[in-house]
This record gives structure tokens, C-alpha cells and sequence, in this order.
């Protein structure tokens, strides 16, 4: 009851806050205008390219499509009675950091930067992010166009995490969960990889995409939410089947798709032929990473699954994200190769040996895709690509892949110790998991009064 | 009357029905349901986990009719649900003392 | 059996007409092309920006989208024995409307206008709508852009209102009804709102991507629907769940995601800032409205409901839709806010009260949403983000709101009167509802002779 | 066993020998980089347009999305056994042939012509293939593009024979058959059409995004393999009914979205209205053909059905294909109504009466629908329209028609023979179909080792 | 004891149980099963293929009672599930021999 | 012999398959039904409309045995699903007068 009240409190001011301020600012005398309004109202100076904008706004709908494929892939996973607290989990996260990275993320993330750590808080609320370039970031497109980008990049990697803890969290708990881990792990890292003064952009380590800023800051946060949390009831012992394999299907087809605008948007220009190039390694690192995948079951379970085609399709996304503006057709085989055959590893033979419950192989896939494709873009990138890139060890630089190794290795370091602190405190606090009988009933009518289906 | 109970292989309804059919039995009620019995069930693989599932889909018939065809019904059943093949299923008679029709409340024999 | 040749001749017509004209045009003798051949051979002026265009080619694919989204979003909320002709709804509306436009719809809807009130028929077969640009719609982008991109707006409107009369409307009927309301209702709102030298445009009004035709046209005349057909066969006896939720949150997320072309896409043009502004005004309010709608639940009910945050997504995406391209993003969040909690009372509270069976809340979502979103378009608009826009009331000018105040009242009457003459004339001589005995059985297989789902 | 051995060498040939050539190739020395490096180091061109770029990228996505798409529309229309398996069929054809048309395929059908049959192996592992523009191809894009966009075309064409076949074939022989048919099929035949020196393509035969390349390739082949590999076990005695259609009209929704990428990308740019266009006619051909398969349907069977309504949209889709950059609005009325009417005669009165079992209608819809468009291409093109094109014989050119019945019938021949002659020796080696207790299993289980759907 | 059960009318079952709880059955168990009998079944188009399915949904109610009460639940099924029209199904009436409460192991009529 | 058909809570089926195999019963038919009793259901809530949802989900097992086989069959099921809370299930004995193995027509006890 306590904790209800601390819950709902949480969640109040978490809408009421921003209303009070908007409010203030929405009435400000016409004769000085918001800040906001002040930024946009400057003539937009003439570099904006449409062709750029164009790409950017269809990759950032792209993106945002991402994480509703997201809620299809892990809720076909689960059993039907977690079905729509499964998806749930993504849907609503898309809301939850749309308002956040609005409010207070994005200046976080991308803001003045303070010490290479973490951006000031000059942005909040967009105050200053306009409608005119921001050249530091994107000079072709508006500055609100990166932002929104990035948005969507900030929403679906605390989804990513949500595979490891599905079928037995609390909803409560992830809802403020996944707040705090936005701001506590998401948004320094991003910072750090990507902002202007980030201590690992300043070294020259290379990330696209998001290999470190979203596949190793989720799939490790999951290793540690797993650990946390503990297993499933029936683990190991009952039948835990996908209830919809179709949907799965489904979802992963959607995240393939959205990707593109994921790798190839990142590029934040259409023209110029980056975007192209990342587009093109994208599709052959995915396409080879589903064949290495069902082939690896192929041979050592003899029979290739529906379900290994997906993941290995989305081990090759994850595993080509940061090497996806540096490296050429011929070496995303190599990748995709690597990713689905490691991940397959990950996920069917090392799990079951450590025996921790990563339901829905958040750090098998994205913990373990995102470090491959960390260290890989240290092989393979070349200048030939991406002159704003650098060389690899294959093309006569193995420095890069020493600024590679440490940029993993302070993903890895922070988002297991941040989220492991976080989630500990939250179980004292507010609790992590639904009873046992809960667990029985499912999470869709304990946590949401809800059927996911019905006659 | 009797009640005779049979649990076949899905794909062999249609054929009882029909076998039904010929000796005019023109009503029975039929449940899915999933058996365990001698016939091996099958593996399953999810992300290298398997599983072996050994419930087996079955079909449930059941045939209410009276004491003289009881024997006739067991035997077009047993005949068309056959395919020779370990899980073919069984036949169960047991005993039923009334039998009503809900849409005349007719009784007994007439019922059926 | 009267009544069957009646539709069936309307059918036959319905596609023999145009077949005639067309097989004539086409025979035309190359000398003399047909007008529309003939417009479209004069060479492309350079006006044509290719990434303008680009950008609106793309969001019209994404609206298009959303109306089999919309199939999804109501085909999961329906009982089983419903899924498909719930979905039929929709989806045959898409080919309906994009063959009335072509024919009609579009010289109705932007045809030169008549007094104020309606296009003329000089556009009749899309004569005169070629591909150099029409600079009275917009200016950088092939004429049939213009169009094609308006078609689906005019295709998703009257899909909206099916949600109203879902599971026990005649298909018969509703087909013929279809092209009727597109006719009477949906082109002249359009005309009014959007037609250069529409009333409602010279008023002064705004309406950026349809709060007005789309969604108060659809929404209002979705709540005469619901009282003219009459409540289902057991509603608030017997327990009529959706059978298939996921498939409600799938269509909540291409809703979603095509809403980005619906309300960027009206900007009509990707550089500038409008198109970005618009979609990341859109995003927020939504996100913010999912989150008010299962926070509203969750205070009042106990518990925060899947689908109550696509409920309340798409609520948040219809009050924007008329201010996304005059508001900033902290008015965005108010108007999301509002919309969330609005529509969940007009949904839970309201509904049951008045006792109307809106089976799938078109009204209370549309209507509701719609009306809330015009009117805070008269508060929130300021020509800092539009300078072709107009500034509301926070911004000093009272004036925008009773103009607003006038086209919402002016669709609200016209939509509801009209619509409720067509279903009536519709009741007495075809006849609106299927027969008992065939709401029992289900419209899948009274309407269809399908099974939605079999083994 | 002997059998398994084979495959699997295949199998792993197919992916070693790539990752042999690309290590070494990843390891050239930096003062002399690879070949597709170098191609690509070389400054991009200042010809690559944003907007076109954008426009064909986003175009590509749109037509990868179109074989999950695929794979839903079909997965719909199996029973519950065989939803997973032939699901799988178009997944992982998207794997199979992304990794062929990088390796080899793109060479054969776009590489140096040879004789007017086939392209050279100039550019096998996209050596050569670059980021600047290839104007012999497409001038204002990166030739990587034009590339990417036509691997698309390659993939979903094998996709769509999988109707044929579904709910009974073998899937390690599935593998081999793709494989083999896209090099020995589609790369030749798209060579002769599009290929610059083909001899489609010289003769002056039109095909705008497919109509003969795609889907009389595809269509055809079905029919051959329809014939060769039997009926399925209970074939006209059994209820075999889709076990789950709004999937279906999900999938055939993915199909209509993405095919604007299809039609209107094939453009191969966004400006000069062309793009426009083709998206114009490509939805009203679509929209009428919908219409007309459910009112031939009304008229014959009494009722309309959904599955109709999607197939119908299919048709038309189809049909309009090859049409969709040279003929008008009015044209593609005729072209979707013939595509409704025709494909619906052919699925549903002269397959029951030949008695084959072309299960999911691949021939009945592509190979009818395709034949169709191709046609009628030759009655309704105009210059007019596109001044690349030609007349038809309704703008006075009746040689065109003749041209295209040429293109139509090569394509006829080709596919159904080298298909025929392909799928009887793979049926000696390695056997086409499961065995008749796998059939009454299901592909799922016997194939794959999973069930679509647990609880 | 006794077993009544019924194969009734879908859209019926909360008539029926409502009839039931009347008379103070409180306990019942419903399966879903497909019926087949006079009443007529529907037919399925599927691209132009007509399947006629003869197989109709019905639900099944299983209600173990004293014998004292077996012809009170009788009646009560039968007025609330009855429509007049064909298909409104039957009542089959078998003998129980022994009931158990899983959940305290009461025997009898005390485990109902 | 007897039917000894058993209405228990869904996740304790593994438990009861399994006590069932311990004393060489190996051969059941399951049905997913619904169950009403005392136990309570649960409220689902859409958009506000709130439904009491009293049918709960339930399996039942069904085992037919011989005579002497019936009370132990019994007792390892009562032991196996009982959790001691509401809801627990019931267990049902009846006579059944003749089996059938449909592969191979034996009858009786070689049937089962
Ligand atoms: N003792 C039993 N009680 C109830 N059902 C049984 C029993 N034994 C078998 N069955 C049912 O019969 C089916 C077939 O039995 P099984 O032992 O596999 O093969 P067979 O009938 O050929 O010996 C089982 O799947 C189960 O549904
Ligand atoms: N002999 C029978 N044994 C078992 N179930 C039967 C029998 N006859 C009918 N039924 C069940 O009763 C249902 C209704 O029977 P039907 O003959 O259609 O109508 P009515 O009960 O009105 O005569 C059937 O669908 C079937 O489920
Ligand atoms: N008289 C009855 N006839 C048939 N099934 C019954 C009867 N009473 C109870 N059941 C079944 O047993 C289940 C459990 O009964 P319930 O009263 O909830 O708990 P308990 O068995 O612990 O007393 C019910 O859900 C129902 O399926």
C-alpha cells in the first residue's frame, strides 16, 4: 500500500512537473517569447537538405517502428498468458522515453558537455534545440530531426533489456526501472559515445550505429537483471514454449526493416553515398548471420528452427550496427558469419552451462552480437568507406582496436555495476518480482486485468 | 443405453464420421484433447533448449445410443480409426441411464 | 432478394461507368491524347524537388498503412467469430475511397471551388491532375503527389467510424454506405476545411492534418451510427472481450508509426522545419497520452491496461493531428495529456452513462479527441513554428479559438445530420443490421463464409 | 544419410568459400586496398541527388518488407501444422538470396552483358559495384543502390513460387532448389530484360518493375512445380482451410505498402514525376482489382470474402507491374479490373478443373496476373506518360504488343522448363517432398522441430 | 451420485449456469466441443473452394450431483438451454460412483 | 474397470502425469475445460467496462484402469494436485463396462 502511494506519487510528478513548466511557458507575453518558440521562430537558414531531412524523418519512423517489432519478437516468446505484459513492456517504453528524452534526456545525452561525462542541462525540455542545423551533430537536416533520431535509439534500448527479466517482473517496478536506467546508464553512455566532448568519442573509438551505446549497455544490463532477479519458476523443468512463433517471426521481419533507418539513418545524410554503404552491410551481415545461425542448429541439432532464423537474423543486425559506416559488403560476411554462430553459442550452449535465466536472450544476443561488432569494426573498418572512420587492424591500424577494447570495457563496466546497484535498490524498495501465484496466473491478468486472447 | 467413448488419431474423424454415418448413427460430440499413452511423443527446439513433448492431439468422440447398436458403434469405430500403428487409441463403453432432448424433452430412445 | 439486385446493380455500375469512359480514353487517337495524358506530357517543370517529393510519396505509403493498421487495432478488439469482417471493414475501404477519388472524390474535395462549399467536377478521372506541381497545394511536388497523398486521408476517415457499428452492420449496407458518406460527408468537410477558397478556409480556421475533416467528420458521425444501429446483442450482460489484443497493439503501432506521414507528411515538404517539427510534436503528445490514459486507469481502476496505452496512443495521435504543425513540443504535451484523460472519460465514464454502444469508441476517441485537439489548436498555435499559421490564445490572440470553435460546431452538425438522414434512408431500404440469429453466428461467416482462424 | 552429407557440404561451401575470399581480401595490404575498397575510396561523384537517394533507399526497405510480408500472406493460408515451415520459406529466402545476389547473382544479371544472355562475373562480390553512380543504371544514385534495390526484386521472386509447393516440401531440398533456381532462372532472365545488352531488353519489350522478371518468372515455375511435386494428401476431399486469415490480410497490407517501392522505386528516382505515377496506378489498379475478384465472387458464390478482397489487391499489384511506369490513372482502372476478374476465373474455376494443386495460387495470381500486366502494357503505354516508353496499341503502336507477347512467351518457356528439368533431378537426388506421415504432421514439427503456436 | 451432462448452445451457457446456481449447484465443469447431429452446418469459401462444415461449436457442461438433485439440474438445463430450434442438444444422465475433493480429501457428497 | 476422470488446476498436470507413471498408469487423455466452484475468478477490464470472469481454467485427466487399480489411481492424484487452497479440483469415479484397443481389437484389461 505504502509503496502504491510512493508508485503513484512518482508517477504524478513525473506528468505534473513538465505540465507546470509548459503551462508557464505556453503563456508567456507574445512580445518575448519561449525560448523554444524563440529558437524556431529564426528563419530557417538554407542548409537544409530535403533529400537528407527526408531520410532522417523516414529513418527515425523506421526506427520507431523498431520497438513495437521489438514487443512482437519477445511476446511471441513468451507463453500466452505473459503475451501483452510482454509487449507491453516495449509499448510503453516508447512512450515513457519519448517524454523523457524530450524532457531531460536528450540534453543528458547530447547537451553542453560537462567533462566528457555527461551533457549539460542547457537542453532541457528542448529548450534551444530548434529547427535551424546543429552542425556539430547534423548540418544538413534540423537540429529537432537529430534529436528525434536519437529518441528513438534512447526508446528501444531499455526495451532490448526487457527479454532478460520477461514473464516475472513487476510493472511498477520496470515502469520506474526503466526511468532511472534511461537517465543513470543510457544517457552517459550515449553521452560518452556520441556527444561532442564524450570522453570515448574524444579517444576514437568507432560506433556507428550503437554497438556500445545500445547493444552492450542493454545486453549486459540484462546479464545483470537475470542474475538479479533470478529464474523463472518451472525453468528448466516445464515446457516453456513460444505461444506464437508467427508473431516472432514478425517482430524480428519489423526490426529488420527498421534497421535500416537504425544503421543507415546514421549516417544523417541520404547523399554522399555512406548511407548507402551502411544500408548495403546491413542486409548482408543480417542475411548471413540467419544462415550461420540455422546452420550451426542444422548441424548440431539437425534440424534448422524458424525461430533460429530470426535470432540469428537479429545477432547479425546487432553485430553490424557499429561497423555498419565503416566497413565494406565483403567484410559484413565476415560479421554477420560471426554473429550468428557466436550468439548461437551464447544462447544454447554457454546459458545452460552458467545456468542464469536470460528469458528471452537479451545478453546472448545483444550483449554478446554488440561486443563482436564492437571488436569487429577494430578489424575491419577502413577509410576506403568512411574517411571520417579510421583504419583497422586489417587495414594496418591495430590501435583501433585497442580504443575498441576500451570502449566495451567501460560500456561493460558501467552498465553492469549502474543497473546491478539500481535493481538491488529497487528490489529493497519497491520489489523486482510478482508472487509465485502471480507468476502462475501470468502477468497479463495480475499485472493488467487483461486476456490476450479471448473467444 | 451406452455411452462409447473413443480416442483416435485427428485425422481419422472424418473417416468415423462417415463409418458413423453408414450405420446411421447421426449425432455425436467430439473434444480435442491431447493423450499419453505408449506412442512416443516428439522434440521440440527452442534456441538449442529442447523439450520433449509427449502429449499427444487426440480426438475424443462420443456417441450416446442404445444397448443393441452399442456393440455395431464399437466396431465401425474400431475399424475406420485403424491405421495398424502404435497410438491409434481405445474405445470405452460405460453406461448412461437417461438421455433428454433439450429442444423437445423427449427421453430415452427418442432422445437420440 | 430485391434489395440484392438493387446493390448488385449499384456494384455493377460502380465499376462498369468508369470502365466505359476509360476504355474510351484510353482509345483515343494518338494525335489527340487524352486530357489527362496530355497534361501529364508537358514536360516536368523544374520546380519538382526531389526530396520533397520523396518525402510526401513516403508518408503517403505510411497512411496508407495506417487504415489496414486500423484493421488490426478493431479487428483485435472484436470477439472471434468477427475478426475478419472487422478487418474487411477497413481494408475494403481502402480500395473503395482509392477508386471514388480517383473518379470523384478528389474534383469534390479540391476541384475549383463552388461558393464556398464544394469542388467542381472539372477534376472528374483525375482530368487536369497531371504531375508538374498545382502551387495552390503545394508547390515543390507533382500534382498526383498532392493527390494521391489527400486519397489517403479521404480512405482512412470513413474507416474510422466503422468502429462504431462493428459486429452486427450489413456488408451490403456498409459498402454502399461507404461511398455515399465519402461523397456527401467526407468530401465537402474537406472541401470546406482544406479546398482553396473553402469556407472554412477563408474563415481562418486551422486544421493542419485533419482534427476536423478526419476525425470529428468520422468520430461524430461514428456516434450517430452507434445510435441509429443500436446496441449488440448482449452489451453489458454477457462478457464481450477482445479476442486477440496483440493484434490491437500491432495496429496501435502502425497507426503510430504511418501517423508520422499523416501529420509530417501534411507539411508537404521536407526541408524548412515543418515536417520536423510536426513529427516530433507528434510523438510527444502521443507518448504523453499513452501514458495519462493507463495513469488515469491505473488510479481509478488499480491497474494500467495494454490496451489502454494503445487506447490512449492513438487518442494523443488524434488530438495533435489539427495542431501538429502550429504547436511546440512542451503545448504538445499538454495536448497529449489531455487527450489522454479526456478520451479515457469519455470512454469509461461517459459512454456507460449515456449507455450508447460505440462498440469500439470511434466517438469517444475521434470525436473527443478531435474536438479537444481543434480547440487546443486555438490555444497552443503560435506562428513561431508556422508562420502561415496563426497564433491561439496563450499567445495572444483570443480570436483563433472562436474560429476554431466555428468549424468544429459547422463539422459537428454536418457530419452528425447527414450522416444520420443516409443511415436512416440506408435502415428502411437495405437495411443496416444483420439478423439476430447471424450475430450470433458472427459476421465472418454470415457476411464472408469464412472462418477467421481454423486448425 | 548419404543425402545429408551432400547438403550439408553444399551448405557449407556456401558459406566458406565467401569467407575465404573476403579474409584475404579484408587483409590486402593498406597501400594497395581491395578492389571494392578502392571502388568506393574514390570521392563520391557530385551527381548523387539526396532526394533520389532517399527515395530509392527508402524504396528498398519497402521491398524487403514485401517477403515477410509474403511470408505472412501465405503462412495465413496453410493450416496450423504449416504455418512455421512455410513462413520460414520466405524468411529465409530474404537470408539465402541476399548473401547470392552479393556473391554472384548481381553479376549475372546486371555484370558486363555476354551475348545478350547473361552478365559476366566482372562483378561477383560486388567487386567493382561502388558508391558512385552507375549512369548506364540509374545516374543520381550510388550504383550500391541500384544493387540493393534489384536484390530485393531477386528475393521475393523464389518467395512467390512457394505457394506452389507449401504443406509439403522437403526444406533441405527448399534450400538447394533457391539457390539453384535463382542462379539458373531469375539472374538470366532479369539479364535479358533489364540487363543493359540484353535481348528483351534490346528488342525494346517493356517491363517496368517486373511483370515478366518477377512474376511470370515466379508464377510459371509454381505451375512447373505445382506439377511435378503432387497434390497434398487430402487435396479436394479434406477441409483445408487457412488457419488463420487476418494474417493473411496483414501479410497482402505489407505486400500493397511495400509495393509502392516496387512500382514507384523503380523510378529509380523521386523528381520528375514519375515515381509519382507509378505510385498513382499502382494503387488503383490495386484497389480495383480488390474490388472486382469480391464482386465476381458476389455474383458467382453470393458472398464476398475476405481472402478475395486480399488476393484480389495481389492481383491487381501484379498486374499493374510491368504497366505501372507508362500508363495513366485510367488505364490502371482496366488493367486492376482484368487482373481482379482473371485471377479469380483462374484460381477458382480452371484450377479445380485441370486438378492441380497450385496450393497458394502462385501460378493462378503471378503467372496469370503477370501475363496480364505484361499485355496489357502493350495496350496502354504512352509516351505520355513516360517518354523512356513507348506507345501500345491503344496510342496507335500495335508493334509494341507484339513485343511484349515475345518477352512473355521467352519467359514462359525459360521458367517452366530449366524449372521442370531442375526440380526432377533434385527430386532424384535429394527427394522434393516429405513423407506422407511428416504431411500429416506438418512441416513444423518434422522440419523444423517447433510448433507455431503453444500455450 | 450422478453425472449430468449436457452439450448445449454456446451463447446459453450463462442462462444455464445462472439456472443452475438457482437451484444451488455451484459447481460445474465446461469443455468446448464441436457437435454434430440434425442440425445443419455452414459452408466455408475459401478462393472459390466451398468446404461445407458440419461440425458446430457447442459446449459441453459436466455437473456431478446427489441423486436426489439429478432430475431438478435435469430440468433446470433443459428450460434454460432450449431455444425450440434444432440443434439445441441433449442431456445424458450416468452414474457416479465416488467423488473426492482433491483439495481436503472429503469423500462423497461432501466433496461437492 | 473403472474411469477415473479428475478436474485439477492446469500447473499441476506435470506433477500428476508423473505420480500417475510412478504407480505404472501409463496411459491418459487430457482436456483443457473450465471450471466454476467456489474458488473465485478474476476481473479483466477493458477500457474501463469491468467483467467478472468465473470460469476458470482447469484440466482434466482422464484414466481408465481396472478395479483393483482405481484407488490407488486415486490417491496419487489427490496427493499429486493438491496445493490446499480453493480450488483444487474434484475427482470422479465411474464404472466403464468394456475397452478397446483400436489397433488391435483386445479388449478388457489387455486393452488398456
Ligand atoms: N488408460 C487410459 N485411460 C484413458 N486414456 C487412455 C488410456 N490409455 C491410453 N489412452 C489414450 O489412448 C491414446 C493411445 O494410446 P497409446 O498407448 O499411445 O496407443 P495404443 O492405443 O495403440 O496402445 C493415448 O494417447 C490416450 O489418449
Ligand atoms: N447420439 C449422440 N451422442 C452424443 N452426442 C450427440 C448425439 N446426438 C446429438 N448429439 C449432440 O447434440 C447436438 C445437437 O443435436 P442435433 O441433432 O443437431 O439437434 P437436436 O438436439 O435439437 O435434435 C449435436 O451437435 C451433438 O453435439
Ligand atoms: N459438482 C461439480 N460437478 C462437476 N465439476 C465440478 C463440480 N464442483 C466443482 N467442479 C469442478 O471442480 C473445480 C474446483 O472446484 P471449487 O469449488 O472451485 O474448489 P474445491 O474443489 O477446492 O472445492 C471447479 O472449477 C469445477 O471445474
Amino acid at each position: 500500500m505504502f509503496k502504491k502511494i510512493i508508485t503513484a506519487s512518482m508517477l504524478l510528478a513525473y506528468f505534473i512537473m513538465p505540465m507546470v513548466v509548459m503551462a508557464e511557458e505556453a503563456q508567456a507575453p507574445v512580445g518575448q517569447p519561449a525560448v523554444v518558440a524563440a529558437a524556431q521562430a529564426a528563419p530557417a537558414p538554407p542548409k537544409i537538405d530535403t533529400g537528407d531531412t527526408a531520410w532522417v524523418l523516414v529513418s527515425t519512423a523506421l526506427v520507431m517502428l523498431m520497438t513495437p517489432g521489438l514487443a512482437l519478437f519477445y511476446g511471441g516468446m513468451v507463453r500466452r498468458k505473459n503475451a501483452l505484459g510482454t509487449i507491453m513492456h516495449s509499448f510503453i517504453i516508447v512512450a515513457i522515453i519519448s517524454v523523457q528524452w524530450v524532457l531531460w534526456g536528450y540534453s543528458l545525452a547530447f547537451g553542453p558537455d560537462k567533462g566528457g561525462i555527461i551533457g549539460g542541462l542547457e537542453w532541457l525540455g528542448l529548450s534551444g534545440v530548434g529547427l535551424e542545423p546543429n552542425p556539430d551533430y547534423a548540418a544538413t537536416i534540423p537540429h529537432q530531426a537529430f534529436m528525434i533520431f536519437q529518441m528513438m535509439f534512447a526508446v528501444i534500448t531499455p526495451a532490448l533489456i526487457t527479454g532478460a527479466f520477461a514473464e516475472r517482473m513487476k510493472f511498477s517496478t520496470f515502469f520506474v526501472f526503466t526511468i532511472l536506467w534511461a537517465t543513470l546508464v543510457y544517457d552517459p553512455i550515449c553521452h560518452w559515445v556520441w556527444g561532442i566532448g564524450g570522453w570515448i568519442h574524444n579517444l576514437g573509438a568507432l560506433d556507428f550505429a550503437g554497438g556500445t551505446v545500445v547493444h552492450i549497455s542493454s545486453g549486459v544490463s540484462a546479464l545483470a537483471a537475470a542474475l538479479i532477479i533470478g529464474k523463472r519458476k518451472g525453468y528448466m523443468t516445464d515446457i516453456i514454449a513460444p505461444h506464437n512463433l508467427p508473431m516472432t517471426v514478425l517482430g524480428a521481419a519489423l526490426l529488420w526493416f527498421g534497421w535500416f533507418g537504425f544503421n543507415a539513418g546514421s549516417a544523417l545524410a541520404a547523399g554522399g553515398g555512406l548511407a548507402t554503404s551502411a544500408f548495403v552491410v546491413t542486409n548482408t551481415a543480417t542475411a548471413t548471420a540467419a544462415l550461420a545461425w540455422i546452420f550451426a542448429e542444422w548441424v548440431q541439432r539437425g534440424k534448422p528452427t524458424v525461430l533460429g532464423a530470426a535470432s540469428g537474423a537479429v545477432a547479425g543486425l546487432v553485430a553490424i550496427t557499429p561497423a555498419s559506416g565503416f566497413v565494406g559488403p565483403m567484410a559484413s560476411i565476415v560479421i554477420g558469419f560471426g554473429a550468428g554462430v557466436l550468439c548461437y553459442m551464447a544462447v544454447s550452449l554457454i546459458k545452460p552451462l552458467l545456468g542464469y535465466d536470460d528469458s528471452l536472450d537479451a545478453f546472448g544476443v545483444h550483449g554478446v552480437g554488440g561486443t563482436w561488432g564492437a571488436i569487429a569494426t577494430g578489424l575491419f573498418a577502413t577509410t576506403a568507406i568512411n574517411s571520417a572512420g579510421a583504419n583497422g587492424l586489417f587495414f594496418g591500424n591495430p590501435a583501433l582496436v585497442g580504443k575498441q577494447f576500451i570502449a566495451v570495457l567501460a560500456s561493460w563496466i558501467y552498465a553492469f555495476v549502474v543497473t546491478f546497484i539500481l535493481l538491488k535498490v529497487l528490489d529493497w524498495t519497491m520489489g523486482l518480482r510478482i508472487s509465485e501465484e502471480d507468476e502462475v496466473m501470468g502477468l497479463d491478468l495480475t499485472q493488467h486485468g487483461e486476456s490476450g486472447y479471448s473467444s | 443405453m451406452k455411452k462409447i467413448e473413443a480416442i483416435i488419431k485427428p485425422f481419422k474423424l472424418d473417416e468415423v464420421k462417415k463409418a458413423l454415418n453408414d450405420i446411421h448413427i447421426e449425432g455425436m460430440t467430439v473434444t480435442e484433447v491431447k493423450g499419453f499413452g505408449r506412442q512416443k511423443g516428439h522434440t521440440e527446439l527452442y534456441r538449442g533448449a529442447e523439450y520433449s513433448v509427449d502429449f499427444l492431439p487426440k480426438v475424443k468422440i462420443e456417441v450416446v445410443t442404445s444397448e443393441d447398436m452399442a456393440a455395431k458403434v464399437v466396431d465401425a469405430i474400431q475399424n475406420a480409426a485403424k491405421t495398424g500403428k502404435i497410438g491409434d487409441g481405445k474405445i470405452f463403453v460405460s453406461p448412461v441411464e437417461e438421455t433428454v432432448r433439450i429442444r423437445t424433452g423427449e427421453k430415452g430412445k427418442d432422445a437420440l
